[in-house]
């Protein structure tokens, strides 16, 4: 049905603003882009008309900057039944069951409000995930602050992990696993990414899909309000200085409603009551209804008077682009209509048939009938111009990483190692993350076989017997110095915290956390970071099945270190198999798997010890990664480890004495020569103790059973060596290498380890309504 | 034996206490929806953890008024079993079936982690397959457990053994150190004067499955059994096993 | 006739209840640098708009909603304030 | 001569935040047949004793100290009130 043709200035309640080059301008749209808007169109916008455009159009939703980027992912695979374009990916794990998971970011809400701005996010990724049909079993947060030292990081830590926490735990989904790192480079903006896995019967799966001409399109959950309207623009600009002024209506998370929503949500889908569904989450209704259309090509007609609202007087303006939480748009199967009402009141959710699903490509919405926008649904969501910039590595860049390292390349006495190590010890980055992962529930839901303090967290999956592995990693410090090298490594540090747990890895979510495209040093970050991601992910084997982007992450013109996060999933085929990370018992002997090599550029041990960021990082050679996964994944299934532990902040001292410090039964000491793993000599002092030389796990088994060890190693092409024997409780820690010896009580480094982020954060007041 | 775990809206530990009951205890469970009036002829009622109403205003306070509720309280007062776990333990003192109330922890944080907890009476119908004294680990995970109470009813909650857990140390005994919610007297546990109403912080459920690698919570759920079976053969909820130090 | 008027429930943790948000604040405060702050109390406030036929009628039914869910009395006190009519 | 003022913060979810608390606790008051209740909003309350020269003095003391650490004036609104002087 066609209407007459639109009066722009009769269409939304109260006065239609103007629409001058200026009103343009602050929707984030470009001159260009509104010229192409204006021919798609033919006639003059409606107010509505260039918000849903502007939203569509902004990098949130419509990826301007980075989607010729991420073309260049790989995304195919065996495993892969839902690639990147859906709520979630979904990989088919045996048995009928797939595992859906996705990452997303929060960064600005939370820098702006750091309890709703985490709580929020993670009621955004849950939705993705239970949308595709799939039961939540785990949460992940990945997250990122400036120095503990200043008050601002120790506010944003504590309102991020109470907000990641309170959402989580009310509704019942263990927060397992995650990241916390520390550097100046966040200070005023930190990362929160959280990654949502959920298990879903593969012939239950259901997709974002607005199909069959007449179908109800309704809209279910909490009310509209006039909460985060311009969220999504909002998150693709930078921050102002003082925040405040461009400061939106914060969002506010209800995870009971949440609750409600994922329960009614999953029962709707099990009985096959729904054509589609969607969450309603950046750009809102906007989003949700446009993309349904165009995923199957139809149109979708709704009356924004129908919409349920919590104020008076929206507008359509305000209603189309209203970020409230906890909503999500359905269509339902005609015949069944009732029976969804039935649900939904049954779980005392609002829900409202708000319009239905057309077959003429376009996108309109009226309010009390009368059309105030009228969009055709496929440009909206396919023409939205995509840019191919110019990019440049900073000089200033090119000059850190080509310092000369040489002064830090040794120790003056044992006494200054020791010092170095209890420093990265109580180095926050490195020390235990007890004081966070405890404000979380970790064993809700019965599934939790490893829980957070381990490489990679371990869920039972409802497929027989077999288990899931999964990991968040990212290096903002090694992607600053060379990115395509922490683009690459991200990946295969998750890879390899997967398959140290004993899984196979198996395919990608990935998040990117960078600053304003529009420079070009920032530009060459990224497109740099994704082809090391995109090598990577092809070596490894593991496609990319989703993801995410945050750009513009910079706050008075000062950038963040370019962070691409990486959520990896691995599966167990027998939860028996896994491997944990800590040594296990007295006399079991340790082994060093990977080669050591002269690195010690951008290590925490530069940063944490010395205050530079420094040197080239790490090199990765694929096809060594790939070796050390193989033989990892091999080693569980033939039960030849007691414990695997990767390799990374700190090197191999570090890594040594976490796997002490985390035995189950409390610490165990040991006894360790590091010049063993030294093959060449031409290693300096600090990169054999501190170095992080990749692919690299230190591994244990019990006496006498190295030799298998060793000749799967062999055969698999993976250097190892012996390294020391595990001593008990009362052993000291004896380490050497180097010519450098330290002997101290396993306890008093234990102590330092566990009370780095208590210390810190003890006069945090945890204020919440 | 049939066990009835009751569902509110916002209960997340339901799924978890079926699986307790079905696969670690090998018994018969069925869900009790929190808009019901009927209780299925269930010999033992679960209220199970979670945040029943979104925990708003006070953890406990308005699921008390849940239609179900009127059941439950009718049976647990004619001395049918029930056993309130974390959010179940919150709403039993809101809705005065046991004395006292749970606040915001003392550390003002949610806690997740293993605590150890004493058995300071295995002469009740949920703990006569512990030992007395027996230490188990078991998961809490809770933001408003801190246990709170007049003295004297403190006083006679010990005078008659009607503290059934506390919080302890690896060595067993109460420290404050073992005590992760400043509850009074590090209780996690208590019973009412009939013996037949339980309530407690930690979550046993979540330690009843072997393939989790702890069992220490199944006993309660043993006991449970082997109460009503040991009924079964007696004559009724009158020979449950009594309450007494 | 009934007018529209605006409740306050102010709920504090009764004596003998231990606060330990009002504490961590006072501290804070200390931490701050502000003098002679000598206790810090935290509770609740609950903000209520009735229909009724008297500013006596909604105290009394606002303390009857506090007597049977607003407020538990094992832990906390309450006092309930009718501030005005909410304007039409 | 500075006296001891009992000082009362009313902190507020600012208006258009969403509040689900007082939106639970609107519901619950209708289940249980409370009628006329049009919005309930669930707040905080923290009250402060503090040793000034005047009741102006603590009362523009206690909004410095609501800026700075009691309220979150990102999504709460907030009022200080001097209930009184606390009796020796
Ligand atoms: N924010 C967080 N939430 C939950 N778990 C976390 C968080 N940060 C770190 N962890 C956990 O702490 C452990 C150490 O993390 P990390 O230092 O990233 O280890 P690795 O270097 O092995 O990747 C991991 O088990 C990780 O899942
Ligand atoms: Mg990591």
């Amino acid at each position: 049905m066609t209407e007459a043709v639109l009066d722009p200035k009769a269409k939304s309640q109260g006065e239609e603003p103007e629409i001058t080059a200026e009103v343009v301008a602050e929707h984030g749209l470009s001159p260009e882009e509104w010229e192409q808007i204006l021919g798609i169109m033919g006639r003059p916008l409606t107010i509505a008309e260039l918000g849903i455009f502007s939203a569509m159009w902004s990098e949130h939703c419509g990826y301007k900057n980075s989607r010729p980027l991420l073309k260049t992912l790989p995304t195919e695979g065996a495993a892969v039944v839902q690639g990147p374009g859906e709520n979630a990916g979904v990989i088919d794990v045996g048995d009928g069951w797939g595992v859906a998971f996705k990452i997303e970011s929060h960064n600005h809400p939370s820098a702006v409000e750091p309890y709703q701005g985490a709580a929020t996010g993670s009621g955004g990724i849950l939705r993705d995930v239970f949308t595709m049909g799939a039961r939540p079993i785990a949460i992940f947060d990945s997250l990122r602050f400036g120095s503990l030292d200043s008050p601002r990081s120790r506010y944003l830590l504590d309102g991020v992990v109470r907000g990641v926490g309170d959402y989580g735990n009310c509704i019942g989904i263990p927060t397992v696993g995650g990241e916390t790192v520390f550097d100046p480079a966040y200070e005023r903006n930190p990362l929160v990414n959280v990654m949502c896995i959920g298990v879903v019967p593969l012939d239950q799966l259901i997709r974002g899909e607005a199909k069959g001409v007449g179908n109800p399109v309704m809209a279910v959950g909490a009310r509209t309000g006039r909460d985060g309207i311009h969220g999504a623009t909002f998150a693709s600009v930078e921050l102002d200085e003082d925040g405040a002024d461009s400061r939106p209506q914060v969002q506010v998370g209800d995870p009971f409603t949440e609750k409600l929503l994922l329960e009614a949500s999953l029962e709707l889908i099990e009985r096959d009551l729904l054509i589609g569904i969607q969450d309603m989450g950046a750009a809102g209704l906007t989003s949700s209804g446009a993309e349904m259309a165009a995923r199957s090509g139809s149109g979708i007609d709704i009356d924004v008077a129908l919409l349920p609202v919590r104020e008076e007087g929206m507008t359509p303006y305000e209603m189309l682009l209203s970020e409230s939480q906890e909503r999500m748009l359905l269509v339902a199967k005609p015949e069944h209509e009732e029976a969804v009402r039935e649900v939904l009141t049954r779980w005392d959710l609002q829900a409202a048939t708000i319009g239905r699903v057309t077959d003429d490509g376009m996108f309109r919405v009226r309010l009390d009938g009368k059309i105030v926008a009228e969009i055709p649904v496929d440009p909206l969501v396919d023409d939205c111009p995509t840019y191919v910039r110019d990019g440049i590595e900073s000089p200033d860049v090119i000059r850190a990483r080509e310092s000369d390292l040489d002064e830090y390349g040794s120790f003056e006495s044992d006494r200054a190692v020791q010092d170095a190590l209890e420093t990265l010890l109580d180095a926050p980055t490195i020390a235990s993350r007890r004081w966070i992962h405890e404000q979380y529930d970790t064993s809700v839901q019965t599934n939790t076989l490893v829980g957070p303090g381990s490489d990679a967290a371990i869920l039972r999956l409802p497929a027989g017997g077999r288990a899931l592995a999964a990991s968040t990693d990212g290096n903002g410090r090694y992607t600053y110095l060379e990115p395509r090298v922490g683009g690459r490594i991200a990946v295969a540090e998750a890879a390899r915290n997967v398959a140290c747990s004993g899984a196979r890895p198996m395919a990608v979510t990935n998040c990117l956390n960078f600053a304003s495209p529009l420079r070009t040093e920032v530009y060459y970050q990224l497109s740099e970071a994704v082809a090391g991601i995109g090598e990577a992910c092809s070596a490894l084997e593991t496609p990319v099945t989703g993801g995410n982007v945050s750009l513009y992450n910079e706050t008075g013109g000062k950038p963040i270190y370019p962070t691409p996060v990486i959520g990896m999933v691995g599966v167990l085929q027998d939860l028996e198999q896994r491997v944990p990370s800590a040594f296990q018992s007295p006399g079991d002997e340790i082994w060093v798997a990977g080669s050591t090599r002269d690195e010690i550029g951008g290590s925490e041990y530069l940063a944490a010890v010395h205050g530079v960021v420094l040197g080239p990082p790490p090199s990765l050679d694929l096809d060594e990664a790939k070796r050390l996964i193989d033989f990892l994944v091999v080693a569980a299934e033939g039960r030849l480890a007691r414990s695997a532990h990767d390799c990374s902040d700190g090197g191999l001292a570090v890594a040594l004495i976490e796997c002490g410090i985390q035995a189950s039964g409390g610490p165990l000491g040991f006894e360790a020569d590091l010049d063993a793993v030294s093959v060449d000599g031409n290693v300096s002092e600090a990169a054999l103790w501190f170095g992080e030389s990749q692919s690299r796990v230190v591994l244990s088994c019990s006496e006498g059973a190295g030799e298998a060890l060793s000749s799967a190693a062999k055969r698999l092409g993976v250097p190892l060596r012996r390294v020391g024997t595990v001593g008990d409780r009362a052993t000291s820690c004896r380490l050497q290498g180097s010519g450098h010896h330290v002997d101290v009580s396993i306890d008093a480094l234990h102590a330092i380890y566990e009370s780095a982020l208590p210390r810190r954060m003890s006069e945090q007041v945890g204020l919440t309504a | 034996m049939k066990f009835g775990i009751v569902r509110f809206p916002g209960s997340n530990c339901d799924a978890d206490a079926y699986r307790a009951v079905t696969e670690g205890l090998g018994q018969e469970a069925e869900y009790l929806w929190h808009k019901s009036h009927d209780l299925a002829g269930v010999d033992v009622i679960i209220l199970p953890g979670g945040f029943s109403y979104g925990d708003h205003l006070r953890a406990g306070a308005i699921a008390r008024f849940s239609p179900i509720m009127k059941e439950v309280v009718e049976f647990a007062q004619g001395g049918g079993l029930t056993l309130g776990i974390c959010n179940g333990f919150q709403i039993l003192c809101e809705a005065h079936l046991l004395p006292g109330a749970l606040v915001r922890n003392a550390g003002l944080r949610f806690r997740c982690h293993d605590v150890g907890l004493r058995v300071e009476n295995a002469d009740t119908s949920f703990t006569r397959d512990y030992e007395q004294g027996q230490r188990l680990r078991i998961p809490i995970a809770h933001a408003e457990g801190q246990y709170v109470a007049e003295p004297a009813t403190l006083d006679e909650l010990e005078a008659e053994g009607r503290v059934v857990f506390r919080y302890v140390d690896a060595d067993g005994e109460p420290t404050a150190a073992a005590n992760p919610n400043g509850s009074a007297r590090n209780i996690a546990g208590i019973i009412n004067a009939g013996g037949n109403v339980l309530g407690l912080m930690p979550h046993p459920e979540r330690v009843a499955l072997e393939v989790l690698g702890n069992l220490d919570g199944l006993g309660v759920f043993t006991s449970l059994l082997h109460t009503v079976q040991a009924s079964a053969t007696a004559d009724g909820p009158a020979a449950l096993a009594g309450v007494g130090p | 006739m009934s007018e529209t008027f605006s409740v306050d429930v102010r709920i504090t943790p009764r004596g003998g209840i231990l606060d330990p948000q009002g504490e961590t604040i006072a501290r804070a405060l200390g931490n701050l640098g502000y003098e002679g702050v000598s206790s810090v109390r935290a509770g609740r406030l609950v903000r209520i708009e009735i229909e009724a036929k008297s500013a006596d009628a909604a105290q009394s039914e606002v303390e009857r909603m506090c007597e049977e869910l607003i407020a538990n009395p094992t832990i906390e006190d309450y006092v309930v304030r009718v501030r005005d009519t909410v304007g039409q």
